[in-house]
């Protein structure tokens, strides 16, 4: 179906910062060819934080490195679609336009501090450069200054000291914070954070989430955030996208989906969580594997796993559509089904012990 | 360099990787129990007859093995026969490479040459590697004081400039098959060994050999069931790209007078009559076939090597 | 699938009794000496494990938590003696491991076995699953021939593979798959005791579940006892009975699962609870995350008094100059290291407000 | 680094002891007398002979048991007294300081040589993996590396002196006219170009692979999604990250270069300390040989450790 026909629920609220049209992304490794990202659309709001959430393989980071063209050329990795910003296309601006965006309209805060830093340039510097690069005028002071102000603002202590020292003399929470700054060195309208808390323990973790959350009310800065942990959406993101096998399968309210989830695969998620909070009787697993993103099943990708399909055909030959679903306009999944979640969620309650549909639990 | 040439500064295997490794979705070939089972060495194998260039070095050394194992059968000439009415002939229908300075068929040395160039390489390489396996093996795997041994004598060997050394050496035991053998073994092995410590330090820390020690394997287990297989890939490589050192060293010898004996045939003796202008200027097809013989041997030998290390890498992408 | 625990291969004194002591550690210490990069130069002791104490009865699931660098996988391994205590005594069935000789130990080691957090490189590549699930049998001299066939077609029934997949290699697997083999062979010689060091960590969510739901119902069918090593508290809380905190290679609050979640005592226990971000978008607001200031600090030069001192919005003078002691405050059954122990209010952790007042300042 | 550098000495010196024991096995091994090692040949010949070597032999304690010989010895080496020539009844000291300037004229322009053309190749290489120019220039350096050096300076000579006479066949000046620096670049030209392209070909794959593992790390993509130009990232983040192992093999390198220079010396008659060695194996002139290898030997030691300093200056992560 054409996704790109205006749907209420994208244009809802006010005008998208970004819109994303029908993403498509293939790698080809080798003597095979990877769908990793399949008719992805979605929009972003002005200052609103949107989750992505998935498994590994799911395609969430590929379709964000899509967003600023930081895959590998092709023939490597072959991207399709629209990705509209401020009235240009980012898959088809010219590179030295794509260079003037990059990192000053739109910064990205990667995975891996420890790795995301050139290990032999001091912190200041690289935070500097940032600057540097799209303002070749200013002078020295003034990016020291500024590089300063931003590593207070993160909350990096002395920063004076700081700014002169190498990445490997910072503690992995103090590199985040850092990476956090460089991101918002030229005050950006679009923060694309790829799981920036993922290599960092649970108490390193709440202070990066507390910075980010600061950092929104600060700068009204849009946030994408990718996350494989459901807990950090639920707590931090406005809207959610959930990811599978390359495409989107069910978005909306953060709360909407949580405590009324209309894809089989978010309640079976929910329904695999340990808790911290409620003693469950077992965990629902998922059966078998996540798909191979090289042959992904026909139809429905998540119907080889799928208790609603039930062997019927539809979910085997028909992909789902993603379409308003759970009543509220701006609720959508792709499941041909989704009318029988309220059932299935009854089914799975009595299996672990416990609704696993947020907000039901007393 | 465009905008994306370094891109992502990502290959096509670090995308794979991204994708958390849903490639070759393992939960199929696990569902059809018909597939054959694909082992490391099936994988290496497949992936080595990817490297063209591989291949066809390996083609050209099964070529020049044959041509050197049947040489007393096809050489046209006795290598040795001297013929001085035939003295320093240019090629002709009969002495297809022409003949030397003593009437000797140059085709003819060159073949049994070879029986030399190749014997020296392989000899050198195996013996070098096997010292080399030994001893990182137990240096890596032991630690202590073991380790430092081992590793202050491999700074000493390599401490010495080997060629000079070499000369030397073979110098004072009197030049031979055997002595330049040995003497490039004794020479070489380090290399080998510091890369077969390297490894096995880390793969002594790895997962599966912390599992076969928490159920009880003994050191000796640990070593030749776990360590020795991360550790015989790479020394292969090692191996092979020592071969074709150890043929040039050789060369170099035998140029510089050290080598096998006259009147034996070595390409590298037969080069030796170059040093004099007039034979370099007026008769090149005395050192012209040698010196090329050399090098397709020993470009053959580091094709064939670079395959095998993309072979065992996976990393490697071809 | 009780007949596995009655095969032939049991070491003479057979399976303790469901709740026995099986495992006692006490005084455990691990110390690494530090060395400069070029010239192995000793530069000072990682005191990564700083004595601590734990007990395992047969059946029951002790959760060994915290963060990187605490300590806990150190402890798993030096229970197992894969690492050589520095200090301590570790016994298993009343047996002191840490003085045994070679032979014996080799022997121990059929009642304590370790399932490790990577299942890419704790499966040799170069073997087969049949060679990797029966490499403890070869060890161990034990079954020979069909029988060891047999033995390994059951153990890689147990853990729901099929006995097709014997004679592949571990590649062809997916991580879940891998980590399934890793417990098979870890169950191959009838262990009791199983170390389990962050074994569903590396997994997605959704096979992470897989995982934990056989690990419990090997427990049921084999009455294994488990040491779980986990830096995630949710699947603690689901998976343990009882848990030990662990911070800077000191155990700072035990007891009884449900106990410790809901009575936190110990500042660092609170403070990592209220960390964990809870997938229910309706609590939002409800309660506050107790942000802790800083880093941990490097365990090579850990702080003196209490090690916690240095992040913890109660840290007095006394923390600064002596080390609390693990002790019983409350009489609640389970001790904290802590000299200012409090209770935060009982519903508030995980789901409400620390303490408004003890609120940490804001890092800078 | 003060502290670093004494202990990396004290470090060294089982190493240096390792090596004048070999060097003192070599002089047990060569066939004579050892104490014509180090006697000065010159009173060697006619009356008197046999007193004197008795005379020196109780002198060098030649009559001690062996490990108070190593200890004599290594006491005449350290002092300098590296033996007298046989050929030339010199010392070999002063030999050697002779020869030094030619091979260092030599080497350095080969390494200055292959470094500058390495550099650009195997980036761009790297940067266009796959491309024509990645194949050419793996297959070119596959090539220097695989044809044995003499037979390219046979080759060069056969071609640029005999063929088209455009350059001299060898030495380092033409005999019988005073030297000029034109006269001197015209004969370093083939033996430095010779020597420069055996070692661009493993510089060139260094480089290239060095690249190539830089530019998939993360923190090169930290830098493009910053808005750095390609031009920046290669050069200020991917190039310098990548030199830094080349420079350690170079350090390492360049005292086996130096011994190293034997055959291509010879083939191009070029008088530095390689012709020496080579001119000293055909008159079996041992001190001289044995001198250049103890002192090749004791100058890698020193370029270590000169590897490892410059490793820690240009990475800030190594501590010393």
């Amino acid at each position: 179906m054409d996704v790109t026909a205006d749907r209420p629920s994208l244009t809802k609220g006010a005008d998208p910062i970004l819109s994303v049209r029908n993403l498509e992304t293939t790698f080809a490794v080798r003597n095979s060819t990877i769908k990793a990202v399949r008719d992805v659309s979605f929009d972003l709001r002005p200052g609103e934080i949107l989750g992505v959430v998935g498994e590994s393989g799911s395609g969430k980071s590929a379709t964000v490195n899509s967003l600023l063209r930081l895959l590998p050329p092709p023939p490597t990795a072959v991207t399709t679609g629209s990705v509209v910003y401020g009235g240009e296309d980012l898959l088809t601006v010219p590179a030295r336009r794509l260079r003037a965006i990059r990192g000053k309209e739109i910064s990205m805060i990667f995975q891996d501090p420890s790795t995301s830093f050139n290990p032999v340039q001091t912190i200041g510097w690289q935070i500097a450069e940032a600057i540097k690069v799209h303002d070749r005028r200013i002078s020295r002071t003034a990016v020291r200054a500024r590089v300063i102000e931003l590593l207070t603002m993160v909350g990096v202590p002395s920063p004076q000291v700081r700014f002169g020292q190498f990445p490997h003399e910072y503690s992995g929470g103090m590199r985040q914070r850092a990476m956090i700054a460089m991101a918002l060195a030229n005050s950006p309208k679009i923060i694309i954070a790829d799981e920036p808390t993922t290599a960092l323990d649970v108490t390193i973790q709440a202070q990066i989430l507390d910075l980010l959350e600061k950092v929104r009310t600060e700068t009204q800065a849009a946030t994408i955030l990718i996350t494989h942990d459901l807990g950090i959406i639920a707590e931090v993101a406005d809207r959610v996208l959930v990811m599978y096998a390359g495409k989107i399968v069910e978005s909306g309210q953060v709360r909407e989906v949580f405590t009324d989830p209309q894809h089989p695969y978010t309640l079976g998620l929910l329904a695999s969580l340990p808790r911290i909070d409620t003693a469950m009787e077992e965990l629902l697993s998922i059966p078998g594997q996540p798909p191979s993103m090289s042959s992904p099943p026909s139809g429905c990708a998540f119907h080889v796993r799928c208790k609603l399909t039930q062997g019927r055909d539809r979910c085997r030959q028909e992909q789902p559509a993603l379409t308003a679903a759970g009543g509220s306009g701006s609720h959508l999944a792709a499941c041909h089904f989704s009318d029988e979640m309220e059932s299935e969620a009854i089914s799975i309650a009595a299996i672990v012990g416990t609704d696993v549909r947020a907000g039901t639990r007393p | 360099m465009t905008g994306e040439a370094i891109g992502g500064g990502m290959g096509a295997d670090e995308a794979a990787a991204m994708l958390g490794g849903h490639l070759a979705g393992p939960e199929e070939t696990i569902a059809g129990p018909g597939l054959p089972s694909q082992s490391p060495t099936r994988i290496a194998l497949a992936r080595f007859r990817r490297h063209r260039l591989a291949v066809a070095g390996l083609t050209v050394l099964v070529v020049l093995v044959v041509l050197a194992l049947l040489a007393p059968l096809i050489a046209p000439f006795d290598p040795n026969a001297v013929d001085l009415a035939q003295y320093r002939r240019p090629p002709t229908g009969v002495h297809w490479l022409g003949t030397d300075e003593a009437g000797r068929d140059v085709l003819s040395r060159l073949m049994f040459g070879a029986r030399v160039s190749l014997t020296v390489g392989v000899v050198a390489a195996v013996s070098a590697g096997l010292i080399g396996l030994v001893l990182g093996l137990l240096a890596g795997f032991l630690g202590g004081w073991v380790d430092a041994l081992v590793m202050r004598l491999t700074e000493v060997v390599l401490s010495f400039p080997s060629l000079v050394v070499i000369i030397l050496l073979v110098a004072v035991i009197g030049p031979s098959i055997t002595s330049i053998v040995a003497v490039i073994a004794l020479f070489e092995w380090p290399i080998g060994c510091r890369i077969v410590r390297q490894i096995t330090r880390v793969t002594k820390e790895t997962g599966f050999v912390l599992a076969a020690r928490s159920v009880g394997a003994s050191n000796l287990r640990l070593m030749t069931r776990h360590t020795m297989g991360s550790v015989i890939s790479p020394l292969t490589v090692v191996v092979t790209l020592l071969s074709a050192q150890a043929i040039l060293l050789e060369a170099a010898l035998s140029f510089l007078g050290l080598g096998v004996n006259p009147p034996q045939a070595s390409w590298g003796g037969m080069l030796r009559s170059a040093q004099s202008l007039t034979v370099l200027s007026d008769f090149p097809w005395l050192w012209l076939p040698p010196g090329i013989a050399i090098a397709i041997t020993v470009l053959s030998i580091n094709f064939v090597g670079d395959g095998l290390r993309d072979a065992f890498d996976p990393r490697q992408e071809m | 699938m009780t007949s596995l625990t009655k095969q032939p291969t049991q070491p003479p004194t057979g399976p303790l009794p469901v709740g026995a002591e099986l495992l006692r550690v006490e005084g455990l210490k691990v110390h690494f000496p530090i060395r400069s990069r070029v010239l192995r130069r000793t530069l000072g002791q990682v005191q990564a494990v700083d004595g601590i104490d734990l007990s395992i009865a047969a059946g029951e699931t002790l959760g060994l938590v915290g963060e990187s660098g605490c300590g806990k996988s150190t402890t798993g391994l030096a229970v197992l003696r894969l690492i050589e205590p520095t200090a301590g005594s570790v016994a298993l069935r009343g047996q002191e491991l840490t003085t045994m000789g070679k032979t014996d130990l080799r022997s121990a080691r059929r009642d304590m076995q370790i399932v490790l957090q990577d299942p890419y490189s704790s499966l040799n590549p170069r073997m087969t699953v049949r060679g990797i699930i029966s490499e403890p049998l070869e060890v161990h001299g034990l079954h020979t021939g069909a029988g060891r066939r047999k033995k390994v077609d059951e153990l890689l029934a147990l853990v729901g593979l099929e006995a097709s997949h014997a004679g592949r290699f571990p590649h062809e697997f997916s991580g879940g798959q891998r980590q399934r083999i890793a417990i098979a062979r870890a169950l191959a010689l009838d262990p009791q005791l199983l170390v389990l060091d962050e074994p569903m960590s590396a997994l997605d969510v959704s096979i992470q579940a897989q995982i934990v739901n056989l690990l419990k119902r090997l427990q049921r069918e084999l009455s294994l006892a488990y040491l779980l090593i986990s830096h995630d508290l949710s699947v603690v809380r689901h998976v343990c009975d009882r848990l030990a905190v662990m911070y800077l290679g000191r155990i700072v609050e035990t007891g009884r699962t449900d106990d410790v979640y809901n009575r936190p005592t110990h500042p660092y226990t609170q403070a990592l609870l209220s960390a964990v971000p809870q997938p229910d978008p309706t609590k939002r607001g409800a309660r506050r995350r107790i942000i802790l200031e800083g880093d941990v600090p490097s365990p090579d030069h850990p702080p003196a008094g209490c090690r916690f001192h240095t992040r913890c919005w109660r840290a007095q003078e006394l923390c600064r100059e002596e080390s609390p002691a693990l002790i019983d405050r409350f009489d609640h059954g389970h001790p904290s290291a802590c000299h200012f122990a409090a209770l935060a209010d009982a519903a508030t952790v995980p789901s409400a407000d620390a303490e408004s007042n003890s609120e940490p300042p804001e890092p800078e | 680094m003060l502290g670093f550098v004494l202990r990396r000495l004290i470090i060294a010196i089982p190493v240096l002891l390792g090596i004048l024991v070999i060097a003192f096995v070599f002089v047990h091994l060569l066939p004579g007398d050892p104490v014509r090692l180090l006697v000065d040949p010159s009173q060697l010949s006619g009356a008197g002979s046999t007193q004197y070597l008795a005379q020196k032999r109780i002198e060098l304690g030649l009559d001690k048991p062996l490990p108070v010989q190593w200890v004599l010895w290594m006491r005449e080496v350290l002092t300098g007294n590296l033996g007298f020539s046989f050929q030339q009844r010199v010392p070999v000291l002063q030999l050697i300081q002779e020869r030094v300037g030619s091979t260092v004229l030599l080497t350095a322009t080969a390494v200055v040589l292959a470094v500058v053309v390495a550099i650009p190749v195997g980036v761009l290489a790297s940067l266009k993996q796959n491309s024509v120019l990645d194949y050419l220039a793996g297959a070119t350096s596959m090539l220097a590396i695989s044809i044995p050096v003499f037979f390219l300076g046979l080759l060069a000579i056969y071609v640029f002196a005999l063929q088209l006479n455009v350059l001299p066949s060898g030495g380092r000046q033409t005999l019988g006219v005073p030297p000029t620096l034109s006269d001197t670049v015209q004969h370093l030209i083939m033996p430095a170009a010779v020597l420069a392209a055996v070692l661009t070909g493993p510089y060139v794959r260094y480089v290239r692979q060095s690249m190539l593992d830089v530019l998939r790390q993360d923190y090169i993509t930290t830098a493009v999604a910053k808005g750095a130009s390609p031009f920046r990232v290669v050069l200020r983040h991917a190039l310098r990250n990548a030199l830094i192992p080349l420079t350690t093999v170079l350090a390492v390198q360049i005292p086996a270069l130096l011994a190293g220079t034997v055959v291509i010396e010879t083939v191009f008659a070029w008088p530095g300390l390689g012709l020496l060695v080579f001119q000293s194996i055909e008159g079996l002139d041992y001190p001289v040989i044995l001198s250049v290898v103890m002192m090749s030997a004791v100058l890698v030691q020193l370029c270590n450790l000169v590897a490892d300093v410059l490793a820690a200056v240009l990475d800030p992560r190594i501590r010393l």
